[in-house]
């Protein structure tokens, strides 16, 4: 069982007071799973992924356990994490485009980077090699300066480093959104791609596009203003979804074919509620057409059907 | 950016703005207030020569016997005078060429920028001494002008910058539809949004100024008639103040310039931490 | 890579030209004839007066047309022949120039150097070490704000005068003849020591600043984040933070060598240390237009070099600029 | 109602403006009246840079940009105001479209100080009333309010209400719905719609197939500055018939069914774009020799649906 994460409350310290960005997050990621992580901007998702592995202020860890194939991860401690950071967990971070020292070949800062972990570069050139044709890289990048690459390329470079070491959690933190349609699918195939070789044993993939999670994961996880709403196979999330909000969600994507005047999509009336001092129970409350009183206490994340987890009162 | 009112309030939160103000503003009054204490016209020979403070003459005489209180006073004002004068009109010629500059691009862009490097390259310091040194007949206010004219470049290369990321910015588009005029953009849309950044830049220029000025009357080029703390010092190195043992001419003169100075520098900190978000919100 | 180098060269130049024509110009734009007020302010006798008016007009080619006498300035400019000066009448000001610039260099490479240098290790220090962010920058703030000249006279007020364990004036003693032996080159050293602290200290605050502000930017830029995420060690995240903070320092050095001149003759005032900035002092005082002039574009010639030398070192450094992408 | 006629637009980039970026090349359509034309391409496609000197905001290098006949970029004084009357435009960044240090309704001071300056307080203050309700916005919580404390969708909304207020003929939305949220945006295309049914023109800048096909009448398909396929959105989807379109039909991430194999992964030379040969020359899967060597011109294949490809486009325009 690669992670399992246990009631984790990860906050936001402001001037104002706490932002409760990750409120009670319950869940598990299988081994070679690739669970999409999903919801609207601002609904903590990326809160979530980063404190898995580098909780860092004004991130604030709150309570709750992390473990990754069964060994706990100190998440709350940054020196001890550094044992687990890029040997067992990895990040692809959103701002992969320009996260390479600008001023350091590819190959050196590669070097450098696994000198610190006591691995020879030459000792793994030969499967760094290999994995740079798989992306359409050539040997040359390694010669070359950041600044003389495409912004694609820059992120394949990135995405390399981050599994060089076969991690057995990798996080991709919206690595989709800047890309164009054509990039974009090569990228998702690249994950998928890196699963298949083992490159990495579970993966968690944080978009805001649902049709992309569509072509590529294997579950889903849908959060809502720092709530998990509900986790479930693919398939099921998008033909029977449990929770109102995400049936809203999906009703509100125009499948291509979709036209206006024909079937008329309706989006989701209202804004998420601030995190500053949060509303009780449901966040999802004061949007929700099947709100009843019965909303006012926090809904548990329970299983309502094998995989498919639900928090919703109608759906218990 | 939030209100008005909220972005005074962090100013005057940040310990480093409050020190530096207090200094700045313990200065001003001194030079308000001082020279109505002073019993004697600063360049008047009243005194004893070469006499320590005393109850008479607090921060004693020089070598000829002028009250050095007087002098300090007289020179702290001339200072500001340089220092508002040559700071402001360095600032105003930086913000109207950095503005232009900034918002035309182009052709426009090219050459104010190449003229402002010029000036950036050019030793303000040596072109100060050839004009001065030529001028019969010097004032505080000539000094100030020539200052401004050549400080403005550090300005202009800020602000240029500052109006090039708000150029960018879709509101500055908007306006353009809505048939505003260039000038109304620049000096309604843009540079309202560089207030915070314009006080920065006085603030660096008035510091810059008075530093210059001082440097100039210490050569021997400052205003041919009135006293500055600059011309204290070259008098003091002339009339040899330091082998004489006269500290009380020495000191004074410079350590002003050194806290006015300072206290600038340090409440520019305070402010850049205040105005930048990022910053506020640990 | 070139191309970035003949931009900045054919700025220089201009600047050069700027310069030589604005150091033409001056003296002719003045109000009245230069000539009347030079003379009438040496209150001479009417004779004595009258030679150095005729040597006066014919020095300054007055009588010429505009244009001649600006090509005559450059022709002489590029011979060398910045005219007599009239302070150490009759020696060409050229050689008067060429005794002070040893002296000139012997106090300003060492103090900008190491000042540079120091100012920058301390600088990165300072911002990882807390109790060292807050003694270190509130004094580099003091140091980076104090007038050149008064640092001067303080430290040769205290270390020289109270603890008299520094001459306070001169480059060496009065009994020595300039000549090579260690006897002389200690006195030199000896009394090189104050000059060369006060221009340190100054010049040391403000790359202090400099540097911790620019680390401070990099350990927060994004490479450096995600070296932090893949767990890299502090070592290596601020070997590569203080590189790339580094570049912004060399071009500030070439931006700030304007200031450093004016501080460099205040201080060399102060301490009456012979080079340009004592020239100055004397050329003023002695209403020596010829000398000043030369000083000044000894002044610009110095800077302009020293900014190329510069840039030239930040290309190699730079490989963004290096490599083509024209680095601002 | 507007046409573009062979318009060019050409950067200087590089150190003395040696090296040309050709963003935009020899582009003509035309906008008639009630319909919404979606101007749809990847980044660096020329969309924005169209629309933006549609709105007068950047100059074409060359080739005309005509208004009810007129050349826009000779109108001057009150003729280029009554311009803006009738073409407005709404941005990508809804935080970066008000001046962040002034209230939001701001922009409708703009209005009233340009165009309506002798209307009196109360008219004015109705006239804003109406728009916003016509935008699906309730007046009292949304004036009076800093930007930063108003979200996306709202933002946007006030800007298409600002349009509203000049009761304009043509408004160029330039990836308006972007940067919103999935459950925001459909509401914000239905207003779109709504908003063509009662007699605007919009056009549509999008890189997102799907909300192009959701939305729009016509569509015009832009690679590399240039326009690669154009014509009624229903017959560009039913049958894509230039490769790029094949090539993005069948990368957008579906929700109703998997990527299927991908046809072509080709990776060719770039030839020198635009001035010899096919721009799409280097990533297409069907290039023959001419190709490389003449640029392709938009031909009418079937009724109102125009392709530029030798292959695809050409007298014979058998199935590709």
């Amino acid at each position: 069982m690669a992670l399992r994460v246990e009631n984790l409350r990860i906050y936001y310290r402001t001037l104002r007071g706490y932002v409760h960005a990750v409120e009670g997050a319950t869940f598990s990621v299988g081994d070679g799973e690739i669970m999409g992580l999903a919801g609207e901007s601002g609904c903590g998702k990326t809160t979530l992924g980063h404190s898995l592995i580098y909780l860092k202020p004004p991130m604030a860890y709150i309570e709750g356990r992390v473990f990754l194939d069964g060994r706990e991860l100190p998440i709350w401690d940054m020196d001890r994490m550094n044992e687990f950071r890029f040997r067992h967990i990895s990040i692809i971070p959103q701002y992969a485009m320009n996260a390479l020292n600008p001023t350091r070949r590819i190959g050196s800062l590669i070097a450098d980077l696994l000198a610190t972990r006591g691995i020879d570069f030459r000792q793994i050139l030969p499967e760094l090699q290999r994995r740079l044709d798989l992306v359409q890289l050539s040997q040359e990048v390694l010669k070359r300066y950041p600044f003389e690459l495409s912004g694609g390329m820059r992120q394949r470079v990135v995405m390399l480093i981050s599994t060089l070491l076969n991690p057995s959690l990798l996080i991709a933190d919206e690595i989709t959104s800047a890309l164009d349609v054509s990039t974009q699918r090569a990228v998702c195939e690249m994950i998928v791609e890196f699963r298949n070789r083992g490159f990495v044993r579970s993966t968690i993939f944080i978009t805001h596009d649902m049709s992309i999670l569509y072509q590529i994961a294997d579950t889903i996880l849908v959060m809502y203003a720092g709530q998990l709403a509900e986790k479930a196979p693919v398939e099921t999330i998008f033909r029977s979804p449990r929770h109102p909000y995400t049936r809203m969600l999906i009703a509100s994507l125009p499948r291509v074919g979709a036209r206006q005047r024909v079937e008329r999509l309706k989006g989701i009336p209202g804004s998420p509620p601030p995190l500053l001092d949060p509303p009780p129970g449901c966040r999802f409350r004061d949007r929700c057409p099947l709100a009843f009183e019965r909303c006012q206490e926090p809904p548990p994340f329970v299983e309502v059907e094998p995989g498919h987890f639900v928090a919703c009162w109608r759906e218990i | 950016m939030g209100s008005r009112s909220e972005l005074l309030y962090f100013a005057w939160l940040n310990t480093k703005v409050r020190v530096g103000a207090l200094i700045l503003a313990l200065f001003v009054i001194l030079a308000i207030v001082g020279p109505l204490f002073a019993r004697h016209d600063p360049n008047a020979y009243v005194g004893p020569p070469a006499h320590p403070p005393s109850s008479e003459y607090w921060l004693g005489t020089t070598t000829f016997g002028q009250d050095v209180y007087s002098q300090f006073v007289h020179g702290l004002r001339a200072t500001f005078i340089v220092g508002l004068l040559g700071g402001g009109i360095g600032t105003l010629l930086g913000v109207c060429i950095g503005l232009l500059a900034g918002y035309r691009g182009g052709m426009v862009d090219e050459i104010l920028n190449m003229f402002t490097n010029i000036v950036l390259i050019l030793p303000t310091l040596a072109v100060l001494i050839i004009i001065a040194a030529y001028l019969t007949v010097r004032g505080i206010l000539v000094e100030s002008l020539f200052i401004g004219c050549t400080a403005w470049p550090w300005a202009a290369r800020a602000i240029r910058a500052q109006t090039f990321s708000l150029r960018a910015r879709e509101f500055v588009d908007l306006a353009r539809m809505s048939g505003r005029s260039s000038w109304k953009i620049m000096f309604y849309e843009i540079a309202p949004n560089m207030l915070s950044y314009l006080f920065m830049t006085f603030i660096l220029q008035f510091g810059g100024a008075v530093l210059i000025a001082a440097t100039l009357d210490f050569i021997g080029l400052g205003p041919t008639q009135g006293i500055s703390l600059g011309l204290m010092m070259n008098n003091a190195v002339l009339w040899a103040a330091l082998p004489l043992g006269m500290w009380w001419w020495l000191i004074p003169p410079g350590a002003a310039i050194t806290a006015i100075v300072g206290a600038l520098y340090v409440m520019n900190v305070g402010l850049d931490e205040v105005f930048n978000p990022k910053l506020r919100e640990l | 890579m070139i191309w970035y180098l003949g931009r900045k060269l054919f700025i220089y130049l201009l600047t050069f030209f700027f310069a030589v024509t604005i150091d033409w110009l001056i003296p002719r734009l003045m109000p009245g004839n230069p000539v009347d007020i030079m003379v009438s302010r040496m209150a001479l006798r009417a004779d004595a007066a009258e030679v150095v008016r005729s040597y006066y007009i014919q020095a300054f080619q007055l009588d010429l047309p505009l244009w001649r006498q600006y090509l005559n300035f450059w022709i002489a400019l590029l011979r060398g022949d910045l005219g007599v000066s009239i302070w150490l009448f009759p020696q060409p000001v050229i050689s008067v120039i060429a005794r002070a610039v040893p002296y000139d260099l012997l106090l300003l490479l060492p103090a900008i150097l190491l000042s540079w240098v120091l100012g920058n290790q301390v600088g990165a220090m300072a911002a990882r070490v807390r109790w060292l962010d807050n003694t270190v920058l509130p004094l580099a703030y003091i140091l980076t704000a104090t007038p050149y000249m008064w640092l001067a006279l303080l430290l040769a007020w205290s270390l020289g005068q109270v603890a008299g364990l520094f001459p306070i004036s001169g480059a060496y003693s009065y009994n020595i003849r300039p000549h090579l032996s260690w006897v002389f080159i200690r006195d030199l050293l000896w009394h090189w020591t104050l000059p060369f602290l006060s221009l340190f200290l100054v010049m040391f605050g403000g790359w202090a600043i400099g540097m911790r502000n620019m680390i401070i930017y990099e350990l927060e830029a994004d490479y450096s984040r995600y070296l932090s995420a893949l767990g890299a060690p502090q070592r290596l995240i601020r070997r590569y933070a203080f590189r790339n903070a580094v570049l912004p320092q060399i071009t500030g050095l070439a931006l700030q060598l304007g200031a450093i001149v004016a501080g460099a003759v205040a201080t060399e005032i102060a301490f009456a240390y012979p080079g340009t900035g004592y020239l100055i002092l004397q050329a003023v005082l002695n209403q020596d237009y010829f000398l000043l002039q030369g000083c000044f574009l000894f002044i610009i010639t110095g800077v302009l070099a020293a900014n190329l030398i510069i840039d030239i070192v930040y290309i190699l450094v730079d490989p963004r600029t290096r490599l083509g992408m024209v680095g601002e | 109602m507007l046409a573009l006629e062979n318009v060019t637009k050409v950067y200087r980039t590089g150190a003395l403006g040696l090296r040309k970026l050709i963003a935009v090349s020899e582009v003509s359509f035309e906008i008639g009246e009630r319909e919404i034309v979606a101007l749809i391409g990847e980044s660096g496609s020329g969309k924005t840079t169209i629309g933006k000197m549609i709105l007068r905001l950047f100059r074409p290098t060359s080739g005309v940009i005509r208004f009810e006949g007129k050349d826009i970029f000779s109108l001057r004084g009150p003729a280029l105001k009554d311009y803006y009357r009738q073409v407005q435009g709404v941005f990508q960044d809804p935080f970066a479209s008000y001046n962040p240090i002034f209230k939001a309704d701001r922009v409708f001071a703009l209005i009233r100080e340009e165009f309506y300056p002798r209307i009196r307080r109360s008219a004015w203050e109705q006239r804003v009333e109406e728009a916003l309700r016509a935008v699906g916005l309730n007046p009292s919580d949304v004036l009076g309010k800093y930007p930063h404390q108003l979200s996306g969708g709202q933002l946007q909304r006030f800007l298409i209400a600002r349009a509203l207020l000049l009761d304009i003929r043509l408004l160029v939305a330039d990836e308006i719905i972007s940067m919103l949220d999935a459950s925001t945006r459909i509401d914000v295309l239905n207003l779109l719609g709504d908003l063509r049914d009662r007699g605007l023109s919009i056009l549509f800048i999008t890189h997102d197939l799907s909300l192009g096909y959701y939305i729009s009448d016509r569509s015009i398909v832009l690679y590399r500055g240039r326009i690669v396929e154009m014509g009624a959105t229903e017959r560009i989807y039913a049958r894509p018939l230039h490769p790029y379109t094949e090539m993005l039909m069948e990368s957008i991430p579906r929700i109703d069914g998997r990527w299927g194999a991908t046809s072509h992964r080709v990776e060719r030379s770039a030839v020198l774009p635009g001035a010899f040969g096919c721009v799409y020359y280097p990533r297409c899967p069907i290039a023959q020799e001419i190709c490389a060597r003449r640029v392709p011109e938009l031909a009418e294949v079937e009724a109102g649906h125009f392709v530029a490809c030798h292959v695809r486009g050409g007298a014979s325009s058998s199935a590709g």
